[in-house]
């Protein structure tokens, strides 16, 4: 083995871009089975099915750097999917809609980081809490229903194109870009790099611990919202049972991706993969024609066996 | 912004003048008094030395200067150039101009060595954006500062112990204190590294920088500080003005009895061979392609106790850990206890062998944060204490309590939580825990590190007895003083190979030091 | 059912009505509620609805237990697995409260009606319609229910298939569930239709389905070449059909199973009368763009029998 | 407040019953609300119930201490119950049908501590592996058709009594008990604390400490399984879709109950505690007449403020 290699392709041997291997592997296997798998319009789909659970991803990546945990995502989204388009459907412009939403999830994620910072008690708990507080707001409110019909310009968010790529894709691509920046390149993710790797020391240098441990409870709630508002707009309709069961596959997505679940180390490009990893792997057992039956069984052994293979990567690299 | 590494002088000031007072300092944990009364002064441009066995709250004293305990926690008052000051956090003191050391290394081993020194205050860009550049350059000035030869975008994990204390001072230098606070700087240092440091104190010093140097290494002490304040059981028992430091009374003070003799060397009966070690190869924990250990072998005899010397990165500690079965070795070690080939694949072989292994970072493979003292003593005894699977609790306290006792560890009782013993109390709690296994041989990788002088000696003399039961003992010391009165045999290591080995008789320090640089032979 | 109520005892404290349900806030419940709720009107009883979020045998199960322990005179709900609910419903009886079942029976149990949907009535004239429409040409289908171990959805979709398969050269293509989400069976039905491009039919069993098809086959221009059959009548499913890409729905009568379990409940505990069929079928109602604006009348067309 | 209080009263201070106050209070609103939460029929009901999530609690409380994680105890339970309960249909007598399901759920264990324990992969993600490949086992082996019919005698062990108190609460109190003294008690109990406080000290202490984290695996597939044939035997059928939930559930309970997320602490009496919490919310919701919309709102508030009681509590004590 090589001591060193150019740095050209250090990023190929890099921890973050260590699902790779087997995430080519997966498509090269689903690919021969069904080449349709590489017909453009489907790569298109996977991209844009895998961007939504993204953009959650991207911010869950802060909070588990931080050493968080964010389990109300799911809920978050669907309940601010449900607020920004009651606001749209009741006739407010699409903007004002899409703020209401979003500020929606800021103040959900500050009590989440407040209550966490302020009383101490394990994040685990109070997300959950929250968890259950928004489904149990999501059912106050629609009691049910979803929210439909929204107006057209509004769907067009979630359903139109740019040049043949959806918007969502783009826009995660932008938010993707825009978080990988501020974890690697700004003082304020070194200072969640820090935090999470080990609190007391960071406030022992300096670093307002309190602050960066609530701020990235508000990232996981704006993203979530906006999540849900984007859901709304390619469903044309808000459902109330929007991200459900998301809390466990975003966490699972990141860590999969290479981030600790104890904090200090991870990052965007690793969570990406992981997000496109699952969402691959459920591509493929439709694609692959695998009876439903079986499907679950399958789906559980790639996830242990690609990660793995990650593992035994790194090890050897160790 | 802050500029960095400013290298003009500070202030000129006037020497005499009292920059800081700490006054009637009072702080309890639990309802327990740590801190009962103190007031402590420091003069610009001096450096005071503060002494006093473990737990005596020299660090809690500190740590209060520093706002680490913030300023409701506390009773007392503090003065910095006659201004009162409330510091509420580590932030408010570093305003005033206070930077402290701290005793538990607390650096990031995830983040890189540059990331790491300029912690919280990152050079930047624009407000926000992180200048890359310019941290690894000025990283790579600080680190020069402390005479460490290192590349700035490493990452710590892979530091070892002594380069991450001389970070740790890197760290706190860059931030230009006016007034500098070291806890056990030097405890994980060599001697060079010390010296080098020494001599920093002082140009600081010349500079207008005032130090409090804390320290259970006496000599360096008394070596470096212009005045001494001794503490004992939260009290301040006495000061000593410049010139005027008498160190055996300083001793007494600290102890509150007369030591006569500071290494009490037994006469042990060298008995049957109980270790002999051959042909051990340890992969380097970095570089697995290369080796740190190459082919050592030795001896140990019952009842002697074998010095293991070398420089920082010698693989003094890889050595013992390998043979530990701690860290994998590579090729086809022999290791015999008593004549026996044993296999020693894991530390649970090496256990149930009779070897024992004291490491030299507590806090990472010496006890568990989690459990309480007791429960961390018989850790490694459990079996012994066992019966059908139960833990027999009463032998298990008895057998606790003794060796809390002898070896004076400072408790309110055995249920105390680890973390919240004084550092050199959680150094012999480590101890007790391989005291109280009947082991045949004893590896001690620096286990005075930051113990207090009267707790060194119950140690010296603890070795001595071990020996005399006919325990084997191999003890690592980068303190060569100490080394070299307790021991009977010396190995030196270099390069990876034995460089020298001499009895008690041939012992000296300049004979160690030319085989530890690879100039003898 | 008699309507004029024993007047001694409507001067006593109204009586005290339980409905358990599984997906408390579903929309398609809120009409079983809505039944439950008018007739609470025209008998004055106190009505209590509760349940869990999603589909929870164990919690329904402890909320009867409740019910029980709160001594309520009578108690609706949905034996979602027929075997798990039967101990819990046979002590609600031994505790003298008449339990009548909606939506899915537990035959065995001891209860004093049943009623709701015969799902493989449902299956076969959701399939009849089907084999109408296609008019001869075999169907090559695409099965999606909530999850593959609901029962009620299992006897729908194994009706379906039963009856489909009367068409020689008919084809089940894949049968997958959505877990209830709406945004999953988008992404499956995107990977199916394009797997499957030989796809005509899609059946749904759960109600989210329909929409879910419609808008993958939108995206895709495949309307008109896909057959969509949806079940019950969420106004994205109706609406569907008014545009012509979901081609009907069978439509469960939900408002009757709420209406005519508490009738029978409140005639056995007043007048002590039993219905004549414990098995009451609610029906359901085919729903295309023919009758969509004329079904909501049919769905009470039963109370005048 | 006294500096030490009499080892008698020492346990009410102690951290495990920290989640005592809170719940006294809890169960004192809901029996004021309404006193037939009083009733002795109903709170056998709701130990009956607290009984089965317990017993799983319970191992899941010593995987948590040794700062491990097992998301496929739902699945899992699911799963052994129907092995076992397949086996019994069969005709085969019905302890040999348990033993067969619990040696299902001791090797799935096996799998789950051997994978993390041999290949280092975080324990989130192998046991989210299993969980899936558990439900999609579940599906391959009954096509979604719950086991049914099951003999009288097998239904008795889930539904009869013994004095009026149900078998299960037996069962679950003799678990806790033996389970309290292993963990307290044992070499055994003590490696799994230090293992999961410190596993390299613990190495170095001579503690085999793969064995421990494999073990500890091995006991919440027991757990599982064999709640898996209580909950068969009580429902006097096997179901495809039993222990949904639960992984998160079962930990969020053990979480509650005071024990670390991170490892080192906990206990099973703070477990019971947490469950029993749980339950009783749930079981208040209704006998408060609370409005389903509201009750998952509600019950989020409560668990945080439950939480946060206790987390105040013992900071005063420090
Ligand atoms: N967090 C804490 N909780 C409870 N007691 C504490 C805590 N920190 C320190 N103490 C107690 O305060 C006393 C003083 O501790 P301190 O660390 O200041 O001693 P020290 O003089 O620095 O000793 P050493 O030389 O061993 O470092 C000790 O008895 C210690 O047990
Ligand atoms: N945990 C570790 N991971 C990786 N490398 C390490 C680690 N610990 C030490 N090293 C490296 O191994 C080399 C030798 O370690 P170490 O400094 O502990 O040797 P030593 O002779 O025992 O010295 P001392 O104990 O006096 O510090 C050093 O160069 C260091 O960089
Ligand atoms: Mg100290
Ligand atoms: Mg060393």
């Amino acid at each position: 083995m090589p001591e060193k290699t150019s740095p050209r392709w250090a990023w190929l041997r890099a921890q973050e871009t260590g699902l790779a291997i087997p995430l080519v592997l997966l498509i090269i296997i689903i690919g021969l089975v069904n080449p349709l798998f590489f017909d453009p319009q489907n790569i298109i789909d996977v991209l844009r099915n895998t961007s939504f659970m993204f953009i959650v991803a991207a911010a869950m990546t802060f909070v588990l750097i931080a050493a968080g945990l964010d389990l109300s995502v799911g809920s978050v989204l669907a309940f601010g999917g449900i607020v920004g388009s009651m606001v749209i459907a009741a006739g407010a412009p699409i903007i004002l809609g899409m703020i209401v939403g979003v500020l929606t999830g800021a103040a959900i994620g500050f009590i989440n980081g407040f209550v966490v910072v302020k009383f101490g008690i394990p994040p685990l708990i109070v997300t959950l809490g929250m968890m259950y507080a928004g489904q149990g707001a999501v059912l106050v409110v629609t009691r049910g229903t979803p929210v439909y019909p929204l107006p057209a310009a509004f769907n067009a968010i979630g359903q139109g194109n740019f040049a043949g790529i959806p918007y969502v894709i783009l826009i995660a691509a932008v938010i993707g870009i825009v978080a990988h920046i501020v974890l690697t390149r700004t003082t304020y993710g070194r200072m969640v790099f820090a935090t999470g790797g080990n609190a007391e020391t960071s406030r022992l240098s300096g670093i307002n611990v309190n602050f960066v441990n609530l701020s990235v409870y508000i990232l996981t709630g704006i993203a979530s919202t906006f999540v849900g508002m984007l859901m709304a707009s390619r469903l044309a309709s808000a459902q109330p049972g929007a991200g459900a069961g998301w809390e466990l596959q975003v966490i699972a997505a990141v860590i999969i991706g290479g981030t600790s679940m104890f904090g200090g180390s991870g990052s965007i490009l690793g969570s990406l993969l992981g997000v496109l990893f699952m969402n691959v792997v459920s591509t493929g057992m439709i694609m692959m024609r695998i009876s439903a039956y079986w499907q679950n069984l399958v789906v559980g052994v790639i996830i242990v066996v690609a990660v793995g293979i990650d593992q035994y990567r790194r090890r050897k690299m160790a | 912004m802050r500029r960095i590494l400013e290298t003009g002088m500070v202030r000129p000031v006037a020497s005499g003048e009292k920059i800081l007072v700490m006054q009637n300092i009072k702080k309890e944990f639990f309802g327990v008094p740590v801190l009962k009364d103190v007031t402590l002064k420091l003069a610009a441009g001096e450096i005071l030395g503060l002494v006093g066995e473990n737990g005596a709250g020299k660090s809690t004293l500190m740590k209060i200067l520093s706002g680490a305990y913030g300023c409701d926690s506390y009773e007392g008052e503090i003065m910095v150039n006659g201004v009162a000051q409330r510091f509420h956090s580590k932030t408010d003191s570093e305003h005033a101009g206070i930077e402290m050391i701290y005793q538990e290394i607390s650096l990031h081993l995830d983040l890189t060595v540059a990331e790491n020194i300029y912690l919280g205050c990152l050079p930047q860009k624009r407000r926000g954006w992180v200048d890359w550049k310019r941290l690894y350059a000025e990283a790579d000035r600080a680190l020069a500062l402390v005479g460490l030869n290192l590349n700035s975008r490493s990452r710590v994990r892979s530091l070892s112990t002594s380069q991450q204390q001389l970070l740790s001072i890197a760290k706190a230098l860059v931030r230009n204190p006016k007034i500098l606070v070291l806890d056990e700087p030097t405890s994980a240092l060599t001697e060079s590294e010390t010296r080098t440091l020494l001599g920093l104190l002082r140009g600081l010093r010349d500079r207008g920088i005032a130090s409090i140097y804390i320290s259970h290494k006496l000599d360096e002490v008394f070596a470096i500080v212009d005045r001494m304040t001794v503490m004992r059981d939260g009290n301040i028992v006495a000061n000593y003005e410049q010139g005027k430091i008498d160190p055996e009374k300083v001793v007494e003070d600290m102890v509150g009895r007369k030591i006569e003799n500071m290494y009490p060397k037994g006469q042990a009966q060298k008995g049957a061979e109980v270790l002999r070690v051959r042909n051990l190869t340890v992969p380097h924990p970095l570089a697995p392609q290369k080796n740190i250990v190459e082919n050592v072998g030795f001896s140990l005899h019952q009842g002697e106790v074998l010095g293991l010397a070398g420089l920082v990165g010698a693989g003094r500690s890889e050595l013992v850990n390998a043979i530990f079965g701690a860290i994998p070795t590579r090729g086809r070690a022999e290791i015999y206890v008593e004549g026996k080939l044993t296999k020693i694949s894991r530390p649970l072989d090496a256990i149930q062998a009779g070897l024992g292994l004291v490491t030299e970072d507590r806090r990472k493979s010496g006890f568990v944060g989690t459990l309480k003292v007791d429960k961390n003593i018989s850790l490694a005894s459990l079996k012994r204490l066992s019966a059908h699977g139960f833990v027999k609790r009463r032998q298990e306290r008895a057998d606790v309590k003794k060796y809390a006792d002898k070896l004076r560890i400072k408790l309110r009782g055995l249920e105390d939580s680890v973390l919240a013993l004084s550092g050199g109390n959680q150094q012999k709690v480590v101890l007790a825990k391989w005291l109280m296994r009947d082991v045949k041989v004893l590896f001690l990788d620096e286990p005075t590190r930051g113990i207090d002088v009267g707790a060194k000696v119950e140690i010296y003399s603890l070795i001595n007895d071990l020996a005399q039961k006919g325990v084997g003992i191999v003890m690592i010391s980068s303190e060569l003083p100490e080394l070299i009165s307790v021991c009977d045999r010396f190995l030196v290591l270099a390069k990876g190979h034995i460089q020298d080995e001499f009895d008690r008789g041939q012992a000296s320090q300049e004979r160690i030091m030319k085989a530890a640089t690879g100039l003898a032979r | 059912g008699t309507q004029n109520s024993n007047g001694g005892k409507v001067a006593a404290k109204p009586l005290h009505l339980v409905f358990v349900t599984p997906l408390i806030g579903h929309p398609i419940w809120l009409k079983a509620k809505k039944g439950f709720d008018d007739a609470a009107k025209k008998y004055n009883f106190t009505g209590d609805w509760v349940g869990p979020q999603g589909i929870d045998a164990n919690a329904m199960i402890q909320q009867i237990e409740n019910a029980i322990a709160m001594k309520a005179d009578g108690i609706i709900t949905m034996a979602l697995n027929p075997q798990a609910f039967q101990p819990v419903l046979d002590k609600a009886t031994k505790a003298g409260i008449p339990v009548v079942l909606v939506n899915s029976d537990a035959p065995n149990a001891q209860r004093l009606a049943y009623v709701g949907t015969n799902n493989a009535n449902l299956g076969t004239a959701g399939a009849k319609e089907i084999i109408k429409k296609l008019n001869g040409k075999p169907a090559n289908v695409i099965i999606m229910q909530s999850t593959m171990d609901a029962t009620v959805a299992n006897q729908m979709a194994e009706a379906y298939i039963k009856e489909l398969k009367t068409v020689p050269g008919t084809k089940i293509l894949a049968r997958e569930p959505d877990n209830s989400d709406m945004t999953t069976a988008v992404q499956k039905f995107e990977n199916l239709l394009r797997t499957y491009p030989q796809t005509n039919v899609i059946i749904g069993v759960a109600a989210e389905v329909a929409p879910a098809a419609a808008q993958v086959v939108n995206e895709m221009g495949l309307k008109g070449k896909v057959l969509i059959m949806g079940i019950d009548d969420m106004q994205q499913t109706t609406d569907a059909i008014k545009s012509g890409t979901v081609y009907g729905s069978e439509v469960q009568n939900f408002y009757r199973m709420g209406y005519q379990a508490a009738q029978i409940l409140v005639n056995n505990i007043r007048n002590g009368k039993k219905p004549s069929s414990p098995i009451i079928d609610s029906g359901t109602v085919f729903v295309d763009k023919n009758n969509l604006d004329t079904y909501a009348n049919q769905m009470k067309d039963w109370l005048k029998q």
